[in-house]
């Protein structure tokens, strides 16, 4: 099947300790994820105009200093969250990938994103990701971990809301030989989806808000 | 990370082991609060240079909006303490008060007139001077008798300071403690 | 009861003409956008997002409850959840004179109101009004203090919400409740206190209805030790 | 970042209420949490949840080469990650006092009580053995931390199928999972350890403490050990002088909790086989979400129809093409 995206499942506010939870999953690939509000930060670490933001995303074995998931959600989420609003604070954001079934970049953001909606910290835009791969020159979306080994190119886009709302590219990732033509095509493939999982978004918070209506 | 450094002016600026010293401290802090006020205004500039490029229009419009990020404002919630069943009298006669307040009986600098009268009145003009005056007059015996008495007479709880105010108005009500006459201050 | 993420236009009915922009709302220009995940809520001329969090970010004039973790020259440092830690001086006590300092021990807790917040430097909190007044505000004894979520401690204080009330019929105790999502409540017993917490606690994801009722209800009859 | 200071009035109570008998999640003293152990769709991980606290393990295996010291005897190391998501006074790739000391214990309880069979991990003496690997992942804390990490760590060994291994004269063959089952790790025991807290000096016993009230106690003790009523591990943490009896007390408590715990492992590892035999593709961690709950939500997995019509239409007015994209469709 070329344009489907898996289900898609989700919960918020489910740990203790953390200020924003949500524990993600699409199809079988399911994320953790938190992020723990403005808080102090360490005096070596301290940025007098900024908040520094500590991303990092941990898988199951492994050690998982530098893993290549971190900079394109490091760089999303310095997009997305104005910094200069909190100076001189810190903000940390996990990842754990407990279940890789495909498409794990993708979801990742979407676990970020989810936690920092739980937080309730000002940020810019919603972002979202979609992995496109190419499969004997068939375009899928959001794979499996079985169509994703056979892929012959891999583009992992982060999308975020451009001014009119519409999906607009905030960093792109693209594994394996791809023109332009293609890259094009994948970007059109990537929209609705994003936009499906911008709407999951506020299906979720809408339901979690729904409690104190008066 | 990319850090955005803003250029450093240099300025004649004290070290910073000096401004750790202890006598340094409030010097300290008025550096810190002219270097923070410097980043707002910068802050400040950029939100609006933002603002200004993004609306071309004159921006008349803006004047007459007014940001108020209170909560208790905006939803006009109830003051925070409550007291249910008499727990504590002081909270449920406070929550009477904020309760005027909130519908705006009771205007707020106003008082609510029934406990103020002229020793009140006197007590908070005259304020810390006379409390410490008539503290330093009574013998220690009776301060410590005062003050143990504080901790067990406002309904179990504890204040470990003379709270004039709740002190002198419960003290009316119950009697126990001789009328406070005027301390006279004794000019030894 | 619409919801607004981050980055969305504002454009209800009732906000064009709305002259007070609150919580969760910027203004772009022309443009109204929501800074903040939350539903909009708008009531007579004010329009706002109520946004649910769990980390407090300092605003003048709330009422929070503080943590005195020590004691430095005249002033109390506090802890209210926020990055930086608050101030107070001992002078924006009740009744408080050079000599006759509030005794504040680390780990007291205080209720006092935000006074005021520079974003760089320590917020200064107040425990009297301007009259130097107390007004309920000073230091808590006794009693216990729990965590709840920020949103949950504004429900707790709506004029229409009747939680506490409801609870209030069974129970006789006293709350204090922190705008930084700290509940401080006393109450006669340890078994009434560790009903009334557990009933506070759940009710957060309990709407409004019969099923409060008896929420409440269950909670007064359950023993604590049976 | 800070954590919150712990106030006088919160450890007055919670200490008068624990004295008096009564917890605030109205257990007994002598209650445990409930707990929940779910076993994830990759062979070798668990995550095992008590109360609040969270933990996940993942075991994986490779070939090395042995210590010279011990040439047949295969190797297990531990690795522990504390992440601010388990508590926001963590910090990213830090390992404090506390990691450091749940590594120690875990690697005291899971390789020094030889509850695995080492030898049997040897494939060419001197050359080549496995190496286990086991990752725990403290994904949230509330007390009884190393519980909760120990018995992931048990019910994921319990889980992992390692690759089938034949022996050549000049080389060895690794079989993938579809020409030959992948075998199971020999376990002779498994060691379940409890936290107990201890109150006023030792009189006292509070199971199953929460974090909360694991601030208020005194200290607390660490009893590890298997269902054939053998103590594995003994650990005190804080330097309270115990009594033989209070000790032996502690111990009874862990044994009865060692079983109850051991038939929850079995059970979860037998359904687990019983689904994979079936070749059922196993649901794993993938969150089997309640209805009730108002914070959780699903979407259904749905067709997307890429926007080829509108989208590339306005982009080719703006900028001429040469050629239509070769979209090929399904």
């Amino acid at each position: 099947m070329v344009g489907r995206l898996r289900e898609m499942r989700c919960e918020v506010s489910f740990l203790k300790n953390a200020d924003g939870s949500a524990s993600f999953s699409q199809g079988a690939t399911c994320v953790w994820a938190s992020c723990s509000g403005p808080g102090d930060v360490h005096a070596s670490k301290a940025n007098e105009e900024a908040m520094t933001l500590d991303v990092s995303y941990r898988t199951n074995c492994g050690d998982n200093k530098f893993h290549e998931l971190n900079n394109i959600i490091q760089s999303t989420l310095s997009k997305a969250i104005n910094l200069e609003l909190f100076p001189h604070t810190s903000a940390a954001v996990t990842i754990h990938g407990i279940q890789d079934d495909g498409s794990i970049g993708a979801v990742a953001l979407n676990g970020a994103c989810f936690a920092l909606l739980d937080n309730g910290m000002p940020f810019e835009t919603v972002f979202c990701g979609v992995l496109v791969v190419r499969l004997k020159d068939e375009l899928i979306v959001d794979p499996t971990a079985k169509q994703e080994a056979a892929s012959t190119g891999r583009v992992l886009f982060s999308i975020c809301r451009g001014s009119d709302g519409g999906p607009e590219v905030c960093s792109m990732d693209a594994i394996g030989p791809w023109d332009f033509e293609q890259l094009e095509a994948a970007w059109c493939y990537a929209q609705p989806s994003a936009r499906a999982i911008f709407d999951f978004y506020r299906n979720v918070m809408q339901r979690k808000h729904s409690v104190d209506e008066q | 990370m990319t850090s955005t450094s803003s250029e450093r002016v240099v300025v004649k600026e004290l070290s910073s082991s000096l401004l750790d010293m202890k006598f340094m401290l409030s010097r300290k802090k008025k550096i810190e609060a002219k270097k923070a006020k410097s980043r707002d205004a910068q802050l400040e500039e950029k939100i609006r240079e933002s603002e200004a490029s993004s609306s071309s229009i004159a921006v008349t419009a803006e004047a007459k909006l007014e940001y108020c990020n209170d909560y208790s404002k905006l939803e006009n919630l109830l003051f925070g303490r409550m007291s249910f069943n008499g727990f504590n009298k002081d909270v449920e006669l406070l929550m009477e008060y904020y309760e005027k307040l909130r519908n705006g009986e009771l205007t707020d600098d106003e008082d609510e007139g029934m406990d103020v009268n002229d020793q009140e009145m006197a007590q908070t003009m005259g304020g810390g001077k006379l409390a410490a005056l008539s503290k330093k007059a009574q013998t220690k015996r009776e301060r410590a008798q005062q003050q143990e008495q504080n901790q067990e007479s406002s309904g179990g709880r504890r204040f470990n300071f003379k709270d004039i105010r709740k002190r002198y108005s419960e003290q009316n009500g119950e009697g126990e403690e001789p009328e406070r006459k005027f301390m006279r201050p004794n000019d030894d | 009861m619409t919801i607004y993420l981050p980055g969305d236009v504002v454009n209800e009915p009732s906000s064009s003409d709305s002259s007070i922009i609150g919580y969760g709302i910027n203004v772009r220009g022309e443009t109204k956008v929501a800074s903040q995940p939350g539903v909009y809520r708008s009531d007579e001329g004010k329009m706002w997002l109520n946004v649910h969090s769990k980390r407090y970010i300092p605003q003048e004039g709330d009422r929070v409850i503080a943590i005195v973790t020590s004691k430095t020259g005249d002033f109390f440092r506090l802890d209210i959840g926020t990055a930086e830690y608050a101030m107070v001086n001992f002078t924006n006590f009740e009744g408080a004179t050079k000599r006759n300092r509030p005794n504040l021990k680390t780990g007291d807790i205080i209720y006092a109101s935000v006074f005021d917040t520079t974003p760089r430097t320590e917020a200064e909190l107040t425990c009297v009004d301007d009259e130097k007044r107390a007004r309920g505000m000073g230091q808590l004894n006794g009693g216990f203090m729990f965590n709840v979520s920020l949103n949950h401690c504004r429900r707790l204080i709506h004029p229409e919400c009747k939680i506490l009330q409801t609870i209030g019929k069974f129970f006789k105790f006293e709350i204090t409740v922190g705008m930084n999502g700290r509940i401080w409540m006393n109450a006669a017993g340890v078994d009434d206190i560790i009903k009334i917490h557990d009933v506070i606690v759940k009710s957060e994801f309990v709407k409004e209805d019969d099923e409060l009722i008896n929420l409440v209800q269950n909670g007064y009859t359950r023993s604590v030790s049976d | 970042m800070r954590l919150q200071p712990l106030t006088i009035c919160e450890k007055a109570v919670i200490t008068e209420a624990l004295k008096s008998g009564k917890r605030f999640d109205f257990r007994h003293l002598e209650e445990f949490r409930e707990v929940r152990l779910i076993v994830g769709a990759e062979v070798g991980t668990a995550i095992c949840s008590i109360g609040n606290t969270k933990v996940m393990a993942a075991v994986s295996a490779h070939i090395a080469e042995p210590s010279p010291m011990r040439p047949h005897k295969g190797v297990i190391n531990i690795d522990v990650d504390l992440s601010p998501m388990a508590n926001y006074a963590n910090e990213h790739d830090r390992l404090g006092s506390k990691g450091m000391e749940l590594i120690r214990l875990l690697e005291l309880i899971i390789r020094d009580s030889r509850c695995i069979d080492v030898e049997s991990l040897c494939i060419r003496a001197g050359k080549e053995i496995w190496k286990i690997r086991v990752d725990v992942r403290v994904l949230d804390e509330d007390g009884s931390l190393l519980d909760c990490a120990c018995l992931a760590a048990i019910t994921a060994l319990q889980h992992f199928r390692r690759p089938n291994v034949t022996l050549e004269p000049h080389h060895t063959l690794i079989y993938s999972e579809y020409e030959k089952a992948p075998v199971p790790l020999s376990i002779y025991h498994m060691p379940i350890c409890t936290t107990i807290g201890l109150l006023d000096k030792g009189q006292m016993v509070v199971i199953d403490p929460t974090d909360k009230e694991a601030a208020c106690l005194d200290g607390s003790i660490v009893v590890a050990c298997n269902k054939r009523k053998e103590v594995c591990a003994l650990h005190q943490s804080t330097n309270l002088v115990l009594s033989t009896k209070q000790i032996e007390r502690c111990v009874k408590l862990a044994m009865s909790r060692a079983e109850a715990l051991t038939v929850v492992v079995s059970d979860v590892i037998k359904q687990d086989q019983k689904e994979r035999s079936a070749y059922k593709r196993p649901e794993g961690f993938a969150i089997t979400v309640p209805e009730l709950i108002l914070t959780a939500g699903t979407a259904a997995a749905r067709q997307l129809h890429p926007d080829v019509k509108e989208e590339p239409m306005e982009e080719e007015t703006r900028q001429p093409r040469a050629y239509q994209p070769s979209v090929i469709l399904n």
